[in-house]
């Protein structure tokens, strides 16, 4: 099968939508001729045009504002937001507005916005280029919060987001956007709230996220050589959480190792250690584990920016750990 | 205005007197507890409503705020609706899951209500942009009131409709206080309507009070919006003569005399004199028409009370689509 | 002991701050001349004057967005920001700036901003009147969270608030604004971390937070009567968590209940009941049980509103069902 | 401004000379991958920056962007210490928390640069009203660029200064763009200095590649906020001569002659012509402090090459105050 990269994953299942359906535009910032400031749009506009690929002045409030009413009126705004720090200037109108609009309207409207953008630490991109933000984001009802780890995801989550009824936030890890895989050319879709079991392994569980899971699949080699095999779950959104995937796992291995690279209070890793707590009890044969990145704003200079992210060695070390348990 | 013809003038008279009637008795019901959450009235302020939405077609969308009856009704939502809403009924426009802030209905173009100051700018930006992307010649309309003017909403807005020549009216409705707050302590300007030169787009100010200038106005600038001449920015000078929320003080920030002396320029009074002024044997059918509209509300008021409240098993529907199910397995 | 109202602890905290301290103002929407919409500021425009109680327009992010600017250059603002529902437009300068400012200074600059207003479900308020927003701020790195239950707490922690060096969210549920406690007249200050134990127990451990404190005092006597003795542990700060003393309580009774009005996804249940099961694993006699307001949306109607919020014969029963485990 | 007195017009000079001669530096050790982060310059745009704080007492306050390498160092900070922190040294101003776009420097009044566009307006506000409630005679200024104009922070924090009489600049530097997007395309209004109006405060004009003229403009802004007349919008028109940032393309939306043209109205050619003009023998003045500036910042880099890393034990210090614990169990 043919490789290609996430960022060319998602350009195509934009692109294809966007030649079925009319009704789909796209707002940005250099979105346009430019294509994105992550290549995000390369080529649409010549293909689509200035209206379906708009231009935005850095209003970030006043467009994803913008999409609401869009959405509610027939069209379907797609939001590129570069980067997800900068959406949270518009934060009420995603939280109060967009992820309530279908709720308060007694389900007489709906608001199928997708907004996306990149996330993640990385480059000494300094802490307003580095957020994550999809804790906060799943916290709230009303909206899928998509997360992928690699083009194949990503472009069957795209297409999915594309023909969903409900606002999609969809976040794409910046390191991860010249990463390759093999994705087929015929149409497929991923259904929101179902994990991908990456490895299969006996001894204990990881879910891994994004860019983590990625740094997890590293040193799952060198532990199997130590004898401990690894099951690596990628949940791929958030919310929903595919939790079920979760439990059966862990109802197998009895361990369970949560490995996101953003901050630990509240977090998805603490909402699976609730859950598993929760319905897996009997199953657990040693404490849940969280590695998460530090909870700090995410610093520039490369030694402290590395500091604050999870490594492939402390993963593997947490996992022994666990093991020892 | 005054060559408007007669049918229209009763109609606007009609419309006005429907809100006035419905809010009258909503605040009530409110003093006498059967109005569980906060409830906002437009008394007073009935001739922006009713001025701007009869220049609108069914198809055509409005964006409304906390204060938003006058506008639901105005754009055609049914009183009884409104009303079941505001008690909390299942029969309500949105089904007892909004209340008196968020209004919804979207068959005659109400896109809704919001309670937090701003969206409501941006959300009609947004239905513009739909219209330009659609090629329908639909207009849109955000109302927002004085306070919301010096919120980014508003700057954001304005500005996107202007660059992207959207047909959108924004209509403020300066009724000169948010909440206690006066307009002319929150604005380093003191008029509105001049800020749409900040964007490059015309801004008119009309006389709030006057439903047929607001209607000539307004009519005017949804016109340039349809034909692709892009948005109008509106400042409509009125006033509420009730408190800014039904059971709130009123006279720490204004004067009973100020109350008074704008309760004189009542807009429904207004529009009354000149029909009648007219035509002195119109007070006959004014009168025939307030009986209708009293007996519409009578109507209205028994259906929202006899509704019954919404089931609590259905508390967690909505959120999500396709059946409200949480996590869709598709 | 004299009783005060919350709403009159707070006001005393301020004006005794304000007093001592002529750096501290205060900036909302009719907190001046007017005292607040729910009091917060009765009394003080007279005393303290226009500068230091400032009534704003309508600009959330604006004022937000003026704290820190202003903590940075040495005073000390308090943003009586009415509903949390609003500062939603301001989450960037919350989240990116002010909770940032000291650690991308190096630690040269500090933000003491102090963000205060009401939270919680009530009186048909409607959705946008409604929400909490703790798990959210207590998600990111550099803010101090505060969600009192009480009078003498609220005292406690708003003055300790407005002695911190960092920005603290003051968080008052509404329906707790006029409940009365016995508060001493006597200067007192109630560190941040720092948990109550309400009422003292030995079967099972609950954890609850603002309203659903007294939620759950309300069905002590009762389960009391029925042989079940609760523990019941107030956090008061949701950041930073308290988890030593849950985790002392759990050791004795090995049961943990965490009662939340706010969203479970990603909430402050999510983080207990991780951070108990990971450090606290063996003292578990049962599994972890959270019990949240629904997720969704805060409807309008009394049925439906109460319906999304943990009632007290909910509160019950989930602690048998946790005592049957 | 000719009478300028010609000490003056040569502490101008160095200024520009020093942000100019850094940031090619800086561009260099990009290019070499000696920089691990973003890096935007200011090369074009000095005089706004230097004109401004020359201005500016020690303890009068700026709040700056993305691109504040020219105004960190024009308020005071030693090239050393911004050259260490865009290398990422533990000696660099912001302890190579910060980058580029991280710039603190509080002892110098530099309070700091954002990498979100929108926040230096609101902060300078801000920093406007603390002198306001503490009764000094600081004055605060904001720099921003053409792409903040249309943000809401622009309106909210123009606003609140005006209402409040606040003694802040608000300094925009419209270079034309936002990334790529032309401001004539993003703003309905091509004007930013018209725009005071809609607040009620006064907006200049201003040639931002000529540093006499931005003294001059800047010096009564000051003057009047110092002396309790309110706040000023200065709109500095200029240019940035180098891609949006180190490593971008650059003619993708603008033409190498458009850029050429504006490289031969450089400001600090611009001075330079001037001095000479006044007096031949000058040239050698400026030669040696050439030659000075160059002395600068060779140590200046030297010195940040040669700064160590910070020790990534201490990468989670300065979270929180109180000698960083997280917890205070006070
Ligand atoms: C973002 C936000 N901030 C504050 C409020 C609280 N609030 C509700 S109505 C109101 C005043 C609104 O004034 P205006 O826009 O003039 O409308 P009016 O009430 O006069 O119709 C305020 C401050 C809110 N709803 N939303
Ligand atoms: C809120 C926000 N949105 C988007 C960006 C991405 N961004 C960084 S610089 C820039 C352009 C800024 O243009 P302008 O304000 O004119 O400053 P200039 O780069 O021209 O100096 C953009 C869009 C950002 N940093 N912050
Ligand atoms: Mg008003
Ligand atoms: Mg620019």
């Amino acid at each position: 099968m043919r490789e290609i990269t996430f960022m060319q994953a998602t350009l195509e299942a934009l692109s294809e939508e966007m030649a079925k359906n009319p009704k789909i535009f796209v707002m940005g910032e250099g979105i346009g001729k430019r294509g994105g400031n992550f290549n995000t749009t390369k080529g649409l506009f010549d293909l689509y045009g200035p209206d379906r690929l708009c231009d935005t002045p850095i209003c970030e409030r006043g467009f994803v504002g913008l999409a609401a009413g869009a959405a509610m009126t027939g069209t379907r705004p797609v939001i590129d937001f570069m980067f997800a720090d900068f959406i949270l200037d518009a934060a009420g109108e995603i939280i109060n507005q967009i992820a309530k609009i279908q709720y308060m309207s007694g389900g007489r409207l709906k608001a199928p916005v997708l907004l996306r953008g990149c996330i993640g630490i990385g480059h000494s991109a300094g802490t307003h280029h580095s957020g994550s933000y999809y804790p906060m984001y799943a916290h709230f009802p009303g909206l899928r919060v998509v997360v992928p780890s690699n083009a194949y995801d990503a472009k069957g989550l795209l297409k999915q987001s594309l023909n969903s009824n409900d606002p999609v936030l969809f976040l794409e890890h910046k390191s991860l956007l010249t990463k390759k895989c093999p994705v087929p050319e015929e149409e497929f879709l991923i259904p929101f709230g179902k994990a991908r079991i990456v490895q299969k392994g006996a001894d204990v569980t990881v879910v891994a996220l994004a860019m983590m899971v990625h740094q997890t699949l590293e040193v799952c080699k060198q532990l199997e050589g130590e004898g401990v095999s690894v099951e690596l779950i990628d949940p791929r959104t958030v919310a929903p959480m595919d939790i079920e995937t979760i439990l059966d796992s862990v109802h197998k291995t009895g361990r369970l190792l949560i490995v996101d690279e953003t901050f630990a209070p509240c977090g998805i890793g603490a909402e699976i250690a609730a859950q598993v707590n929760d319905r897996g009890f009997d199953d657990l044969d040693a404490p849940i584990r969280r590695l998460n990145g530090a909870h700090s704003p995410t610093p520039y200079s490369p030694p402290l920016e590395a500091a604050v992210v999870p490594q492939p060695d402390r993963i593997a070390q947490e996992i022994r750990d666990l093991m020892a348990e | 205005m005054n060559n408007l013809e007669l049918e229209k003038k009763l109609d606007l008279y009609r419309g006005m007197r429907t809100i006035r009637e419905c809010e009258e008795r909503l605040v009530r019901s409110h003093q006498r507890g059967l109005i569980p959450g906060p409830c906002h009235t437009y008394i007073g302020q009935e001739a922006v409503a009713v001025g701007v939405c009869a220049c609108l077609r069914n198809d055509d969308v409005i964006f409304s705020t906390h204060r938003g009856h006058g506008h639901a009704i105005a754009k055609g939502l049914h009183p009884r609706e409104l009303m079941a809403e505001v008690f909390g009924r299942a029969t309500g426009c949105s089904g007892g899951r909004g209340g008196s802030m968020h209004l919804f209905a979207p068959e005659v173009g109400l896109m809704g209500t919001s309670g937090i100051v701003g969206p409501s700018i941006l959300q009609a930006t947004g239905a513009g942009y739909s219209f330009k992307v659609l090629k329908t010649d639909q207009v849109s309309v955000a109302f927002f009131g004085d306070g919301a003017v010096n919120n980014g909403a508003f700057h954001e807005g304005l500005n996107m409709a202007t660059i992207w020549n959207l047909p959108v009216l924004f209509v403020c409705e300066n009724n000169q206080f948010a909440t206690e707050v006066p307009f002319h302590y929150s604005s380093g300007n003191p008029s509105v309507a001049a800020r749409g030169a900040a964007y490059g787009l015309p801004g008119v100010e009309v006389d709030g009070n006057d439903v047929l200038a607001v209607y000539e106005v307004a009519g005017e600038a949804i016109q340039r919006a349809r034909s692709g001449e892009g948005p109008t920015l509106i400042e409509c000078k009125t006033y509420r003569t009730r408190p800014h929320a039904e059971g709130m003080d009123d006279y720490s920030y204004r004067t009973r005399e100020e109350v008074d002396e704008w309760k004189s320029r009542d807009p429904i009074l207004r529009l009354r004199e000149i029909l009648v002024a007219d035509n002195e044997s119109m007070k006959e059918n004014l009168g025939a028409m307030d009986t209708e509209v009293k007996a519409l509300i009578d109507e209205a008021e028994k259906f929202a009370e006899e509704s019954p409240y919404p089931d609590p098993l259905t508390a967690e529907d909505h959120v999500f689509s396709a059946n409200s199910r949480k996590i869709d397995h598709a």
